[in-house]
């Protein structure tokens, strides 16, 4: 009870938070000092007191874009165990629903985007559908192999009994999942070197240029569903990149954050290191990652 | 008097070679008239007399001997053509085949178990050697005319045949015999005369307009 | 109603009669001197059986009972026999739902007093469509079986070239009619060899065939060409996209929900007399399955007009159909029941859905075309607005076609995904799991096509002055899509109930399922979806009235889009159908082929022209057609055997003779 | 009785003969049809005692092909009142007074046991036909009828060479010299091979020449292709059944000799001979009666792969008789309406039939159909009949080549029958006053309304009638 209690804590709060260390690692990379780590939220609440501007070609789907991509995330928050703690609500196959959510956030995201007839905001769209649809198989090759090894046919059964035996026994395959998912969870999340979230160069961006036209509480809930999503795609990863756990239930929280935190340092760290990619070699990268998964689903079956 | 049937059927084979062999049309159709009249003439050698008998000859000679050739001649002469066979297959070659075909009706004839009576006939022989020639033509020459020449040196082939069944069942025979006739003469001719009327010409490689292109 | 059936009639008679009154709907039609009362006439008819027949084949359904029934008849290939087994009887639903809603759809769709020349006939085809359809679950002797089945694809094409005439109307008639003509042959051979396995027409009983036996499978292989061709398995379905975009659109929805779903009732039925199918056969349809939703999808992407895509990804659904069949085979034949009970459950769900969702999506293109007068989504844009309903319903179809929660297209779905991960841990059939990354991949596809379907057409800005003034489909046709949607949202809001429903049809198929508590199980599952499902929606709820609490504080305004700076923004320039899908075409490329029509320039100042990309018919048109074409050249060659010359003739008589004597002697 | 059959028709052709009058004939013609359709119904009703010396017998054989003849003739003569009408410039009385002719030999064949008088009287009916042939009077078809004469006239004098062989093996085999066909039963034991090998080969070739088998089919486009919608139907439905009677009296004979085998294998390999000839000239066909020309070529090559597989093919084949002939019937009349509305048969300019002429274009279509063997039509009955004893029977190679043959002569016959039906009208095509009328469209609709019954439902009479034929064909294994 207590946990579930923290676990949805946890997923209200800590995801701006993320954003936050991000851009301070950057920020710190670049010789500067850059926003306070609380800065995602005041940013958030800014946009949430402003008033909001619709455009004159936008129908009720518009608004239903930000409402449902939070919506998803928020309920694939609670899919997902944190830490080594077992989520809220988990059952055989809840891995298969994990993954189909963010589909269906997608599918309103675009909507939305297409709903303003810009044409930036369709081009957006095509390029995050495109995308998403490549990143897909690797979700799953995750999926296959992570229950495979844990003989669980549930996120938190399959996740929470990830541990550094498993890694002895299965290093290789696991390596190469952590490679894959790497990938994927920047993709997903928009990150560099897919994309990048602060330029405004709209013919280089996939998510941002999808939401050029909300404004106000719209573009608040946006980026909040956002950081969600990578809150949650995160813990997926930490999960599997770093699976240590002590027993101890507040212990566990604890290491949970920091795993998160370290997370979200090391992907700064990526931000800073890499350029972004050429919009031709996205799919590229995206089709590796699901041969790096792909093996390592082999590797785990055979 | 039996055995002179034999000699005559040879006269009919060599007639067969002849109707092969020659270049002009009316002379070919003098050649199966006396065939015709030959063929005529048969039954009456082989079999015993009755007047039924002396009819059917008369009947014979008249219609194969003069009724028919007398219809094709003026065919020809009204349509005005030229007098030459026109083979589609050089006279030579044709007489070859003519040969094989006869030697290969012998040979076949000579597996066919027979009457003690007919054995040592060559009915059946002559009769086989008579339709091929009648196929021969109706293959190779080109005129209208000479494939109806054809038809009816297949018919007397047939007719040869028919001589071992008269007693046997003379009415069939007679009712085939009669029923040739007509188609021959009279069906045939018609159209015969239709065809030179509308195509001034009895060539059948004109008749080639009903084709798949 | 349900209990008035129990007490006074036999179910299995009401569904025939309701059968034969949706049969004979459209003939009063035929008669009248003044349009349109025939129409009205065959919708009521057709309505009113559906509504007795879907009660009594949910009751033979949950009944578990077979009830035979037997048609005196002269022909001599033995008894007729009519049966109603629970597979009969759920594949029967679909047939009494569609039709019932299409002959509604068309009175405002194809009204007469507009189509006196066809919608006569049109009704009446279309009656004899829909019973023919329902006969043919009933029937089990196999040439009364391809009698009703060829009534039924005869009747299609009489649909499908309703508007004959335009020219690649009646293309697609041929085509249509030469596949199906060939499907039917494989028919021939299938039913031939059943007899001459089993001694008579009749169809045998689930599970007593060997496979071992000589005929098996060959009668397996006919069954897959003849079954598979009307079902649109790739290779088989070169006539299902031209077929499916050029019909009338209730006719659409009636072939695409029910008319594919016979050609795979067919399989499943033939699968059920082997008691012990080899591997092979589950591998094969597998494989094909699978094959056929990936390309099926990847074409439907490339797609630019609107029931062209319907119909690629009609494709793809029944791929996804075959795939779990054929891990249902696989699950048989490896006497692992829980692949045999999810496999079935995914496939015959899925068809249960896909007879949902696909019609509702036809219905909608049909209320699109009508406001819009085009099938080319580059054409249209912005239509939500002029006809607010039909995008909603609309957007209820493409979500759950999608596979998406918490529709019902996921669900089915879902216990496929169960299926494949189910081998995980048992060592054999282990690389199933294989078949999950690619359906996932499948699901992606479908997003991009749906997104672009969706936001090509009612999205955005008119694109061209057709569509600008759309109008707002009419009640006739709207409720029966409203009725769809309704039953999209029932089976995804409550998937434990679609469960139920397909359990007894697996049970009277595979009875070695009975064994475990299945049901139960999953039914558990079930469950917690639809939880999800609930707080989903409350979610949503919450963050609704967060908005709109703030948006009570401060006041929207609203303004043109923005245009990035620039000022002059058409509503050309917005990202079209073409353009949207092009990435991913470019992705796929090679199995998406692309034809790029681009005029030739001429001159030093050429004048203006457009280029555009026009999708290809790879099968059809890189192999099939250029096949036909030879044999074709080969045969006018032959044609000269009639040469016209009697020598000739005359010599084929001799020769004849003559090797007929050289044979004889 | 017997005589009755045939004198009426012959009687009807004199009085034909002698009426003056054009609008009177073909009324006259239906009058005299009428009767002798009674009478056919009356002779299968209470069949006549067999007259003495055995010569005329209504065996089940011949009452299934006098009842499909009857049948079409009835239908044809119907339509002929209806057809003539458009066709005043010329005189019908040739027309008339041959048709019945034709008839009353044709009931002659379907009534005798004499193999000899069974050959005269098809010779007859080759006779009787060329004046119908001929009775569009242009050089198209004289040659038509030319070459129809010749090639028949060579096959039926083939087919007189063999009778004479078989008479000579009965002399040979020193038993009763006779041609009835059940003296030839009885002793056909008896009969020394080599005669009866030979005869049945003449058989064969010179009956095939007249059914119209490949490749002795040469005539048959040409003649359909040119004669009257009418005549087209009754040489398709009619004259090919009496060949095949014919051919089927010979099989009798040859069951009984034991020589059975070598026929039964020379008559499916024919048969299928005939099939792919007909899959290949069914392709690119512009002339739609030639087309069906073809198709009649397809049918008898069935009807013979359906005699040579034996078994229950047989039923199948003397099923086929009836569905094949009235579906013929069906096609060539509407056919010749379409013919005669765009006074054209060549598929590039009759487009759009079914809007000008939505009856004859409707009845076309459903021939179409039923002659392709899609159920609910006769002629699927018995193909698939045929199709799976051929199976059943485990002949897989014939099985598959006779489906090949099909599906491409399907697919060839939909190339060209559907662009003509459906679609436009061409502004160009020329305008006639021909249009549907109760009298060309009737007839044709009640065949195909018979066709359309007999493929739902046989009834009792006709399947004992059936089934005594194929009773009569049983192979002794």
């Amino acid at each position: 009870m207590m946990n579930g209690i923290i676990h949805i804590f946890l997923a209200i709060v800590m995801p701006p938070l993320l954003l936050g260390v991000i851009g301070k690692t950057k920020a710190a990379f670049a010789g500067r000092v850059g926003a306070p780590f609380l800065q995602p939220y005041h940013d958030i609440i800014r946009l949430l007191q402003k008033g909001s501007v619709f455009s004159t070609t936008t129908s009720w789907v518009f608004r239903a874009g930000p409402i449902v991509a939070l919506a998803t995330a928020a309920v694939a928050a609670l899919l997902i165990p944190f830490g080594a703690h077992p989520s809220p609500i988990s059952f055989d196959g809840d891995m298969i629903l994990y993954a189909y959510l963010f589909a269906l956030g997608r599918f309103f995201t675009m909507a939305a985007a297409l709903d303003t007839g810009s044409s930036f905001e369709g081009m957006g769209s095509a390029r995050e559908a495109t995308y998403s649809c490549l990143a897909e198989p690797t979700l799953f090759f995750a999926l296959i192999t992570l229950s495979k090894l844990a003989g669980s046919y549930s996120l938190s059964g399959m996740l929470v009994n990830i541990s550094f035996g498993v890694w002895l026994n299965n290093g290789a395959a696991l390596l190469l999942l952590v490679g894959g998912m790497f990938i994927v969870l920047l993709a997903e999340n928009c990150r560099i070197p897919f994309d990048d979230p602060t330029t405004h160069l709209e013919l280089t961006m996939i998510h941002e240029v999808m939401v050029l036209d909300h404004s106000g509480p719209a573009l608040a809930i946006i980026q909040y569903a956002a950081a969600l999503k990578l809150f949650v795609l995160g813990a997926f990863f930490v999960h599997l990149a770093l699976p240590y756990a002590t027993g101890n239930s507040v212990l566990d929280w604890g290491l949970f954050i920091i795993s998160m935190l370290e997370l979200a340092v090391v992907i700064g760290v990526v931000e800073s290191a890499m350029a972004r990619l050429r919009l031709i070699r996205v799919p590229q990268l995206l089709v590796a990652a699901a041969i790096l998964a792909a093996f390592s689903t082999l590797l785990v079956i055979r | 008097m039996i055995a002179l049937a034999d000699q005559l059927l040879v006269l009919v084979l060599l007639i067969n070679f002849v109707s092969l062999g020659t270049s002009r049309l009316i002379f070919s159709i003098r050649a199966v008239a006396v065939q015709g009249v030959i063929l005529g003439i048969l039954p009456g050698m082989i079999h015993p007399f009755t007047w039924h008998l002396v009819g059917i000859t008369v009947v014979n000679i008249t219609v194969k001997g003069f009724v028919i050739p007398f219809m094709l001649v003026r065919a020809v002469r009204s349509a005005e053509i030229k007098r030459e066979v026109e083979p589609f297959l050089g006279y030579v070659p044709t007489l070859l085949l003519g040969a094989v075909f006869t030697a290969l009706s012998f040979s076949f004839a000579g597996k066919l178990p027979m009457l003690q009576e007919h054995q040592n006939f060559m009915f059946v022989p002559a009769s086989i050697a008579t339709l091929m020639t009648g196929f021969l033509i109706l293959t190779t020459r080109r005129k209208a005319i000479s494939q109806v020449i054809g038809y009816l040196i297949l018919e007397n082939g047939i007719f040869i045949f028919g001589l071992l069944l008269a007693e046997a069942m003379p009415i069939m025979v007679e009712a085939g015999a009669l029923l040739d006739l007509l188609v021959g003469t009279f069906v045939m001719g018609i159209v015969i005369n239709q065809i030179s009327r509308e195509f001034s010409s009895l060539d059948t490689s004109r008749l080639t307009s009903l084709k798949e292109e | 109603m349900y209990s008035l059936l129990q007490g006074a009639f036999d179910p299995a008679l009401v569904a025939l009669v309701a059968a034969l009154v949706i049969g004979c709907a459209g003939i009063p039609g035929l008669f009248f001197r003044k349009p349109g009362s025939g129409q009205i006439i065959a919708a009521a008819g057709t309505i009113l059986a559906a509504m007795a027949g879907v009660p009594a084949s949910l009751q033979l359904l949950f009944s578990h009972t077979t009830s035979t029934y037997l048609l005196e008849w002269s022909l001599p290939f033995g008894p007729c026999e009519f049966v109603i087994d629970p597979l009969s009887a759920f594949f029967l639903l679909p047939v009494f739902i569609v039709s019932a809603a299409g002959s509604l759809f068309a009175i405002g769709y194809w009204p007469a007093a507009e189509h006196r020349a066809t919608e006569r006939g049109l009704t009446f085809f279309y009656g004899l469509l829909a019973s023919s359809m329902a006969i043919l679950l009933m029937a089990r002797n196999g040439v009364f079986f391809i009698m009703v089945w060829e009534v039924m694809a005869l009747s299609a094409y009489f649909l499908i070239v309703t508007e004959h005439e335009l020219e690649n109307v009646r293309r697609a008639g041929i085509v249509y009619l030469i596949a199906t003509h060939t499907g039917t042959v494989a028919l021939f051979v299938y039913f031939s060899l059943l007899a001459a396995q089993t001694g008579s027409f009749l169809l045998p009983a689930a599970g007593s065939l060997s496979a071992l036996s000589p005929y098996a499978a060959a009668i397996a292989l006919a069954a897959f060409i003849g079954f598979g061709a009307k079902a649109g398995i790739m290779p088989l379905h070169i006539w299902l996209p031209s077929a499916h975009a050029n019909a009338p659109s209730h006719v659409s929805a009636v072939m695409s929900g029910v008319m594919l779903k016979m050609g795979l009732y067919g399989i499943f039925r033939t699968l059920t007399f082997f008691y012990d199918p080899p591997l092979l056969w589950g591998a094969v349809l597998t494989v094909c399955g699978i094959t056929s939703a990936l390309l099926g999808i990847a074409f439907a992407v490339a797609q630019r007009d609107l029931k062209r895509l319907l119909a690629c990804s009609s494709i793809e659904n029944v791929g996804i159909i075959t795939t779990g069949l054929g891990v249902a085979l696989l699950g048989v034949s490896s006497h692992i029941t829980v692949l045999v009970y999810l496999g079935m459950a995914g496939a015959l769900l899925h068809i249960l859905n896909h007879s949902f969702f696909k019609p509702l999506l036809f219905l909608g293109s049909g209320a699109i075309i009508h406001a819009a007068g085009t099938r080319e989504m580059n054409l249209m844009g912005g239509l939500g607005k002029g006809m607010p309903r039909v995008a909603l319903l609309f957007l209820v179809g493409s979500v759950s076609i999608c596979g998406i929660p918490p529709l019902n297209g996921f669900v089915s779905e879902f216990l496929l995904y169960l299926g494949f991960f189910s081998q995980l841990k048992a060592g054999s059939l282990v690389y199933l799991v294989f078949l999950a990354p690619v359906l996932a991949l499948v699901g992606g596809l479908a997003v991009v096509a749906f997104t672009k379907l969706y936001g090509s057409v009612f999205l955005g800005t008119p694109r061209s002055s057709e569509a600008a003034h759309p109008h707002e489909a009419g009640v006739t046709m709207l409720a029966p899509m409203a009725f769809f949607a309704l039953l999209c949202l029932l089976i995804g809001a409550v998937p434990q109930l679609a469960l139920r429903l397909v359990s007894p049809a697996i049970l009277s198929s595979y009875p070695q399922t009975a064994l475990a508590a299945f049901p139960a199980e999953y039914g558990a599952i079930m469950g917690r979806l639809s939880l999800a499902g609930i707080l989903l929606l409350s979610a949503a709820v919450v963050v609704t009235l967060l908005w709109r609490w703030r948006l009570g504080k401060a006041p929207a305004a609203s303004a043109p889009t923005w245009g990035c700076g620039y000022q002059r923004g058409t509503s050309r320039i917005q990202y079209g159908a073409t353009s949207f899908s092009e990435l991913a075409v470019s992705v796929f490329n090679g199995i998406m082929l692309q034809r790029v029509e681009r005029p030739k320039l001429t001159g030093l100042f050429p004048r203006v022209s457009r280029c555009s990309d026009v999708p290809t018919e790879t099968l059809l048109d890189r192999i099939i057609l250029p096949l036909f074409s030879m044999t074709g050249m080969l045969f006018s060659f032959l044609h000269r055997l009639q040469h016209g010359l009697m020598q000739v003739y005359m010599l084929y008589i001799f020769a004849a003779l003559f090797i007929l004597m050289l044979w004889a002697h | 009785m017997f005589a009755a059959l045939i004198i009426l028709p012959l009687i009807g052709s004199a009085v034909t003969w002698l009426i003056p009058f054009d609008r009177m004939r073909p009324k006259i013609l239906s009058l005299f049809a009428f009767a002798h359709f009674g009478l056919t119904i009356r002779m299968l009703i209470v069949t006549p005692p067999e007259s003495p010396g055995g010569w005329f017998h209504l065996d089940a054989l011949g009452k299934i092909v006098l009842l499909s003849t009857s049948v079409l003739f009835l239908t044809c003569a119907v339509y002929s009142i209806g057809y003539l009408y458009y066709r005043r410039e010329r005189s019908n009385r040739m027309l008339c007074v041959w048709l019945l002719v034709c008839l009353s030999a044709a009931s002659m064949v379907t009534i005798t046991h004499h193999l000899g008088l069974m050959w005269v009287a098809l010779e007859t009916t080759t006779i009787a036909m060329a004046p119908l042939i001929y009775f569009n009077r242009n050089a198209r078809s004289i040659e038509a009828t030319w070459k129809y004469l010749l090639i028949c006239s060579v096959g039926v004098a083939l087919a007189l060479i063999g009778l004479y062989f078989l008479a000579y093996a009965t002399i040979v085999a020193r038993v009763e010299p006779s041609l009835l066909l059940d003296d030839l039963i009885r002793d056909a034991g008896k009969l020394s091979s080599g005669w009866v090998h030979a005869a049945f080969v003449f058989l064969l070739v010179g009956f095939g020449t007249k059914m119209g088998l490949a490749p002795l089919h040469t005539w048959k486009p040409d003649a359909y292709g040119e004669a009257p919608g009418l005549v087209g139907a009754l040489l398709a439905g009619g004259l090919v059944n009496l060949a095949f009677l014919a051919l089927v009296r010979v099989y009798q004979v040859c069951i009984a000799t034991k020589e059975i085998a070598f026929f039964q294998n020379a008559l499916v390999v024919m048969g299928l001979v005939s099939m792919v000839f007909a899959a290949i000239f069914m392709a690119r066909q512009t002339d739609f009666k030639r087309m069906l020309a073809y198709s009649s070529v397809e049918h008898v090559g069935i009807m013979a792969v359906a005699l040579g597989l034996g078994g229950t093919a047989i039923f199948g084949a003397l099923f086929h008789v009836l569905a094949n002939g009235l579906t013929k019937g069906v096609l060539f009349l509407s056919s010749g309406n379409i013919h005669r509305s765009y006074n054209s048969k060549n598929t590039d300019h009759v487009r759009g039939a079914l809007r000008r002429l939505p009856w004859s274009g409707g009845l076309f279509m459903a021939g179409f159909i039923a002659i392709t063997g899609s159920p609910p039509f006769a002629p699927f009955i018995s193909e698939f009949t045929i199709i799976s004893s051929a199976f059943i029977q485990g002949r897989m190679l014939v099985g598959a080549i006779f489906l090949i043959a099909l599906t491409f002569i399907f697919i060839g016959m939909a190339l060209t029958v559907l662009p003509m039906l459906m679609g436009d009208v061409p502004p160009e095509s020329e305008t006639t006053s021909y249009r549907d009328t109760f009298g060309t469209v009737g007839p044709p609709l009640a065949l195909l309304l018979v066709v359309f019954l007999l493929g739902v439902w046989i009834p009792g009479p006709l399947m004992t009638l059936l089934r005594d034929g194929s009773a009569l064909l049983e192979v002794p294994r």
